[in-house]
């Protein structure tokens, strides 16, 4: 399955979700596929055989069958079945059913600005700092308190170099932005979600394959839109781990 | 070929061609005018809970001037029955009365335009001024012993300009307690109404009048007042038009030119009741 | 009617040299009432622009092709016309991409295709096929044409405002339209609303009047189900047009308000732009505007497709030489397409952040809408069965409109269930997919009807040789230039990029940037591809077969009963329509056609 | 009316009494439109204790003089079907922007974990 759709060039998916993503891309172009193919085999063949040479006299009657309309409820019913069957569930566990706690979920805010990324961890405390915008400017896009609150200090902002996260373990990200909509897409791990100001909207995923992986900014933002990238890298729990400490270690949510 | 119908209904629809085209330019009307409306009580409902200007995005209320807005919806309800009876006068073949009526209906409306425009100055020079210890209090304001002037849109005084033109402090008519919910506070100390406060420049937090840029409340007020008055402005226009030059078409085709008013009085009455709603949204609620 | 026979019979006579009112050339031609001159000046003005808009996008396709190379001659220009900052040393800017990609996409709908299918096709033929002598409003159809014109030159006048035109794409989301230029307030975005309040204003004028002339004017014997199927097409399509359109001129007169007195109806509090927080109070909501851009971007999408079906239906029907199939099915099909299409909108915003319920809700109505459609294609299709199909320039791009929009519909389908839109959503896979409904299918539809009525316009036929040469160079190119976006899609390559891709595929993945290469080679050869229809278009004009009756294609429906052209009030002698639309090759008659109009 | 009629008012007698008629309900009206404002401000000073109640019932008020008004004044009591039917459409679609884009904005994903104390 997955090669068929990576003969039309998907990237290798690298989280546990995407698998039902990518089926139910698959079946709706297996259906759409299905149809275009029988519809143009039917369309030349009509033109063919109808065409005025060999058919001076047209019929007033034309097709007497009613096998357009068994299609026209089969396709209704292969659509329902897609719906009902795969999209709304593949959403619902996608918006409704967070990683539950006991599943130790790293909990990760996004901030999107004009054009780059930035990710902040709470640090090894677990106590996400208090952040407030009037902090807020290019190099703290969280607004952290780094001054004012102890718990600010040992939190981890990346702002321009890559971040990292633990394989197999979920993640949920907080996406938001700070100036205007930019949408935070990894085609890799099957992940969208516009960055929208004003709101913070979570996505979850659980990354299962250790490698380099690229944020695209899928909504138009302004004349860096496409320059606009993030890098993170999906490594082992020891290598995250290590990696965690030293970045809250450094602490005041280290800015590079 | 003629084209038919412009004054005669058509047997199969029973309308003539103006109506027709007058009940679809009021539906598409509906829409404009409820998307507006659907974007005051999204704003609305989303609005943080509190009292406005104590929380400065909480949704003011009870801000506008009631018996004012009471006394508009009266005349725009006085030119709605004038337009309807001038239309019956003209079914009663009785032009000297239609016309009077038509000139009433106009005065009405140009009434309850110039009523609106001050309504709209006190707006421009009613301001709040919200304090750096987190008080508020809202008034009319005074700059150097001087009161804006009237439709100072252009003319609006915020922090910055305060600070640019080196104006230490500003004096603020406090606004009464009228509101009976007694959301509209004031400044602890302000001993009566109207009571003039002094408040300098450094303590100022953030100044700004009544005007859209200052809360999306006022953005959304203006708006759908704006839009409405131009509505009025623009059925005013057309009313008069048809009361004088136009009435000339009595002569030649008094059916058709009953038609007319029909319409133009269709149009009217579309316009009262966006006031109808308009008067409780946005004055009481 | 006895005066007014006797002086429309004057004006069909050819080389007329009467002596009484002879109108002047501006009453003639530019304040003229009548529907079918205000037909052909929407025509004209459309395809101006859709001109124009091509070569907006052939600048842009360069750019991504040869990202940071300079355009070749043009780029100079540009640099001249638009200031060193916009075009540096003869590259598009980020920013003059940006505004390209958004006059792009503004023209081609709002300026090019809407006009000519609604305000061109829509004008000139509806009252003709109906037999009415005008539209209902002469005078509020000439109004819809001047306001028309005038939201044009708003916009084409942005190009040279300081700063430039509209950037933040045809949907102008806020807060990025807001804020693009902090400095200007009255930017290019702000022409922007203005030419928008015009072109809705226009739209709205020129539904009222439609819907208005096909409920009034009917002739006599037109009922509903006799009339052509183009004008049940046309009628849902002012219906959209009459109800969708003003929420979002209240949306562009809220935004204005934003731009120009610093409210913040879109524009939630806390704004960090640049570094900087943003003065303004806040309290807006950025997913409003959203809301109310596809309330009328939805049902836009079929007000540029259905007129599109009516004018392939009419073809496809006179050129089979038989009734369409399911007549009746299309046209309650039309109406639950017209219907729905006001309760699928939020499938463009999937990804704003949906809870399940209402997501479903829209993915649900998003599969019914789908329904309809493929119907009324269905019914097109059996259409052809039986049929004695003539090939001209006119039908074979109404056929060939068939499997183009079959491909454009298709690939709506992954995007509206909304799992599968999580990896597809504003990919270059929407790209493909929207742009093989509006380029090779509406477009197609437009040339079809160019061809078709063409003579009914002139007197004069088409060359049929040049026809079918623009026909074969616009399919092969339209299908090089959008199939390969699908891959692209595919691939994960975000739209409205300015370097192409670039940036994300360099050294990852080649051929993502080398399809880009190749589309850009197609879209050139697009254009060159339409150089025999512009040449047979004013070459016709003027040496075109005359035609040889004025019922040069044997059709049945009533704009063939008028002379050629069609004088001031249209017909001689009212019409009456005796039977349905469509009676070609009915048994027993004594020609394979038998006119609405001709008395049983 | 009839279909020679140039002036269609005039030449029935009835159809002037029917008007004189009208009249009187079109001045019925404007009291009750008066008397509706009147009552729209005084529930103004009531206080519901609940937001919902007051604006329920100062919609309800608004909504019975508008129908008053529409009724009436534009004659939609004695009107063609084809106006109801277009006024139905406008109806069904209005409440369907303001009913879906109210429930759009509200029904978004849960964020159950992580409480922020800044979105910008
Ligand atoms: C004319 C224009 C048009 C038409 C008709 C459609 C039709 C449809 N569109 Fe499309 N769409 C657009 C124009 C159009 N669209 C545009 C402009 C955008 C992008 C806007 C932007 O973001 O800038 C867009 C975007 C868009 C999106 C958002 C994607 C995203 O941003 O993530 C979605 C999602 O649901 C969607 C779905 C659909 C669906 C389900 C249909 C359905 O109605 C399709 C139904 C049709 C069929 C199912 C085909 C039936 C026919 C056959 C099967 C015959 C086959 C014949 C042969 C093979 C010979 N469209
Ligand atoms: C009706 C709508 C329509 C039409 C017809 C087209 C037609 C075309 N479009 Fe467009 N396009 C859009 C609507 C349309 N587009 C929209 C809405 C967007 C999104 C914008 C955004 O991001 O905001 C978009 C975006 C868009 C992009 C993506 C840009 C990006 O995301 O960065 C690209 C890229 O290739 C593209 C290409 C093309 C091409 C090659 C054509 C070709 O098919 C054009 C072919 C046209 C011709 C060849 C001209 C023929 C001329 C004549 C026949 C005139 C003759 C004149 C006389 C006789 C007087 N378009
Ligand atoms: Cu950020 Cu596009
Ligand atoms: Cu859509």
């Amino acid at each position: 399955m997955t090669s068929v759709l990576q003969l039309l060039g998907m990237p290798e998916a690298a989280a546990n979700h995407a698998k039902g993503i990518d089926e139910l891309i698959l079946y709706v172009h297996l259906l759409m596929a299905s149809l275009f193919v029988g519809w143009l085999g039917y369309f030349l063949y009509v033109i063919f055989r109808f065409r005025k040479g060999a058919n001076p006299k047209a019929d007033y009657v034309g097709a007497r069958s009613h096998t357009s309309t068994y299609l026209e409820i089969g396709v209704a019913g292969v659509e329902a079945v897609l719906l009902i069957g795969l999209a709304v569930p593949l959403w619902a566990k996608a918006v409704d059913n967070p990683p539950k706690p006991e599943e130790k979920p790293v909990e990760v805010q996004v901030m999107a600005q004009q054009f780059a990324w930035a990710a902040h961890f709470p640090g090894v405390d677990n106590q996400w700092g208090k952040q407030d915008v009037k902090f807020a400017d290019r190099s703290n896009p969280f607004g952290l308190d780094i001054n004012g609150d102890p718990a600010a200090k040992d939190d981890v902002a990346v702002v321009t170099e890559a971040f990292l996260l633990p394989v197999n373990r979920p993640v949920i990200a907080l996406i938001s932005s700070m100036d205007v909509i930019h949408c935070f897409k990894v085609p890799s791990m099957r992940v969208t979600q516009d960055a929208i100001p004003g709101l913070s909207i979570p996505v979850h995923f659980t990354p299962n394959k250790i490698g380099d992986y690229t944020i695209t900014c899928a909504q138009l933002c302004g004349n860096g839109h496409s320059a606009m990238r993030g890098f993170f890298k999906v490594v082992s729990q020891e290598d995250y781990d290590k990696w965690y400490t030293e970045k809250s270690k450094a602490g005041g949510g280290s800015f590079e | 070929m003629e084209i038919p119908y412009t004054y005669k209904a058509r047997p199969d629809t029973g309308l003539y061609n103006a109506k027709v085209g007058i009940w679809l330019f009021l539906a598409s009307e509906i829409m404009l005018f409820g998307a507006l409306f659907s974007a005051y009580i999204l704003l609305r409902v989303s609005a943080p809970d509190g009292f406005w200007p104590d929380v400065a995005l909480a949704w003011p209320r009870g801000l506008l001037n009631i018996p004012i807005g009471t006394f508009n919806t009266a005349v725009l309800i006085t030119s709605s029955v004038t337009v309807v009876l001038a239309w019956a006068a003209l079914k009663m073949n009785n032009f000297a009365r239609f016309r009077w009526l038509m000139v009433v209906t106009v005065i009405c409306a140009f009434a309850f335009l110039g009523i609106k425009s001050f309504e709209y100055n006190d707006k421009f020079s009613h301001y709040v001024v919200r304090l750096k210890d987190g008080k508020a209090v809202t008034g009319h304001l005074e700059v150097n012993g001087k009161h804006p002037g009237f439709w100072n849109f252009a003319d609006q005084w915020s922090l910055g300009r305060l600070e640019a033109e080196k104006v230490e402090h500003i004096e603020i008519a406090v606004d009464p307690a009228r509101d009976i919910h007694g959301h509209v506070k004031h400044v602890e100390g302000a001993s009566h109404d109207h009571a003039k406060q002094k408040i300098a420049t450094a303590d100022i937090a953030f100044l700004g009048s009544y005007t859209p840029a200052t809360h999306p409340f006022f953005a959304v007020y203006f708006l759908i007042t704006a839009l409405h008055g131009l509505h009025v402005l623009g059925g005013a226009l057309v009313l008069a038009y048809f009361a004088f030059p136009g009435a000339k078409m009595w002569k030649t085709n008094p059916e058709q030119f009953t038609n007319r008013i029909e319409v133009g009085g269709l149009f009217w009455h579309f316009v009262d009741l966006v006031w109808i709603f308009l008067f409780p949204v946005v004055y009481l609620l | 009617m006895q005066a007014t026979d006797t002086h429309a019979h004057a004006h069909g006579q050819k080389g007329h040299s009467h002596d009484h009112h002879e109108p002047g050339f501006f009453s003639k031609y530019i304040f003229s009432t009548d529907h079918k001159v205000i037909g052909v000046q929407y025509g004209v003005a459309s395809l101006i622009f859709l001109f124009f808009g091509f070569l907006l996008v052939l600048a842009m396709r360069f750019q991504l092709a040869n990202p940071g190379k300079p355009i070749p001659v043009v780029g100079a220009l540009l640099e001249k016309l638009l200031g060193s900052d916009m075009a540096p040393g003869g590259n598009l800017s980020g920013d003059l991409y940006n505004s390209f990609g958004a006059m792009h996409g503004t023209i081609m709908v709002f300026l090019a295709i809407v006009p000519i299918l609604f305000g061109a096709f829509g004008n000139y033929v509806t009252p003709l096929q109906i037999g009415a002598p005008d539209m209902a409003f002469p005078r509020l159809n000439m109004a819809s044409f001047h306001v028309y014109f005038i939201g044009g030159v708003v916009m084409f006048a942005s190009f040279f405002t300081p700063g430039g035109t509209a950037r933040s794409g045809w949907t102008s989301y806020s807060p990025l339209a807001s804020v693009t230029d902090l400095a200007n307030r009255f930017d290019g975005q702000t022409y922007w609303l203005i030419g928008m309040v015009f072109l809705i204003t226009s739209s709205l004028l020129g539904s009222v009047n439609f819907i208005a002339t096909i409920i009034q004017l009917r002739c006599r014997g037109m009922s509903w189900m006799r009339m052509p199927f183009f004008v049940w097409a046309q009628f849902v399509t002012a219906f959209l047009l009459l109800l969708a359109f003003p929420p979002l001129e209240a949306a562009g007169l809220m935004q204005l308000m934003d731009n120009l007195f610093g409210s913040s109806f879109f524009l939630p509090q806390g704004l960090v732009v640049n570094g900087t927080a943003l003065a303004v109070s806040g309290g807006g909501s950025p997913l409003l505007w959203q809301h109310l851009f596809w309330f009328l971007g939805h049902p836009e999408v079929y007000v540029l497709i259905l007129p599109a079906i009516g004018i392939v239906s009419e073809v496809i029907a006179n050129n089979t030489r038989k009734p369409l199939w399911g007549y009746k099915s299309m046209v309650y099909s039309t109406m639950s397409v017209g219907f729905l299409s006001f309760i699928v909108w939020a499938h463009h915003m999937y990804l704003t952040g949906m809870g399940t319920k209402i997501a479903t809700f829209f993915q649900t109505t998003t599969m019914m809408i789908s329904i309809p459609s493929v119907i009324i294609l269905t019914a097109l299709f059996i259409s052809l069965w039986g049929g004695s199909i003539r090939f001209n320039a006119a039908s074979l791009f109404a056929l060939s409109f068939l499997p183009m929009f079959g491909i454009g519909g298709l690939t709506g389908l992954p995007l509206g269930f909304n799992a599968s839109d999580i990896y597809l959503h504003d990919s270059y896979y929407v790209i493909g997919h929207f742009h093989y409904v509006v380029a090779p299918g509406t477009m197609f539809a437009v040339f079809a009807g160019i061809y078709y009525w063409f003579p009914k316009i002139t007197g004069r036929m088409m060359n049929e040789t040049l026809g079918k040469l623009h026909w074969a160079g616009s399919l092969f190119f339209m299908n090089c230039v959008f199939a390969p976006m699908f891959i692209q899609g595919f691939k994960g390559m975000s739209r409205r990029m300015y370097d192409g891709g670039t940036t994300y595929f360099e050294g990852v993945d080649p051929t993502a940037l080398s399809l880009n290469k190749m589309i850009t080679m197609c879209a050139v050869g697009l254009g060159v591809a339409q150089l025999p229809f512009i040449i047979n278009f004013f070459s016709s004009i003027f040496v075109g077969k005359k035609v040889s009756s004025d019922n040069p294609w044997d059709a049945t429906t009533l704009e063939w009963a008028t002379p050629t052209p069609p004088p001031h009030g249209n017909f001689a002698s009212e019409p009456v329509a005796y039977r349905g639309p469509y009676e070609y090759s009915v048994p027993g008659a004594k020609s394979d056609f038998t006119p609405q109009s001709e008395k049983p | 009316m009839s279909e020679q009629s140039h002036n269609a008012a005039a030449s029935h007698d009835d159809h002037d009494h029917d008007i004189a008629s009208h009249i009187k309900t079109y001045l019925i009206i404007f009291g009750a439109l008066l008397l509706g404002t009147v009552i729209t401000v005084l529930m103004y000073y009531v206080d519901f204790s609940s937001m919902a109640v007051t604006v329920g019932v100062a919609l309800f008020i608004a909504s019975i003089k508008a129908f008053l008004v529409a009724a009436y004044f534009m004659h939609l009591m004695s009107e063609k079907k084809l106006v109801y039917s277009l006024l139905v459409i406008s109806a069904i679609f209005f409440t369907g922007l303001m009913g879906l884009t109210l429930w759009g904005t509200h029904d978004t994903p849960k964020n159950t974990l992580m409480k922020t104390v800044y979105v910008p």
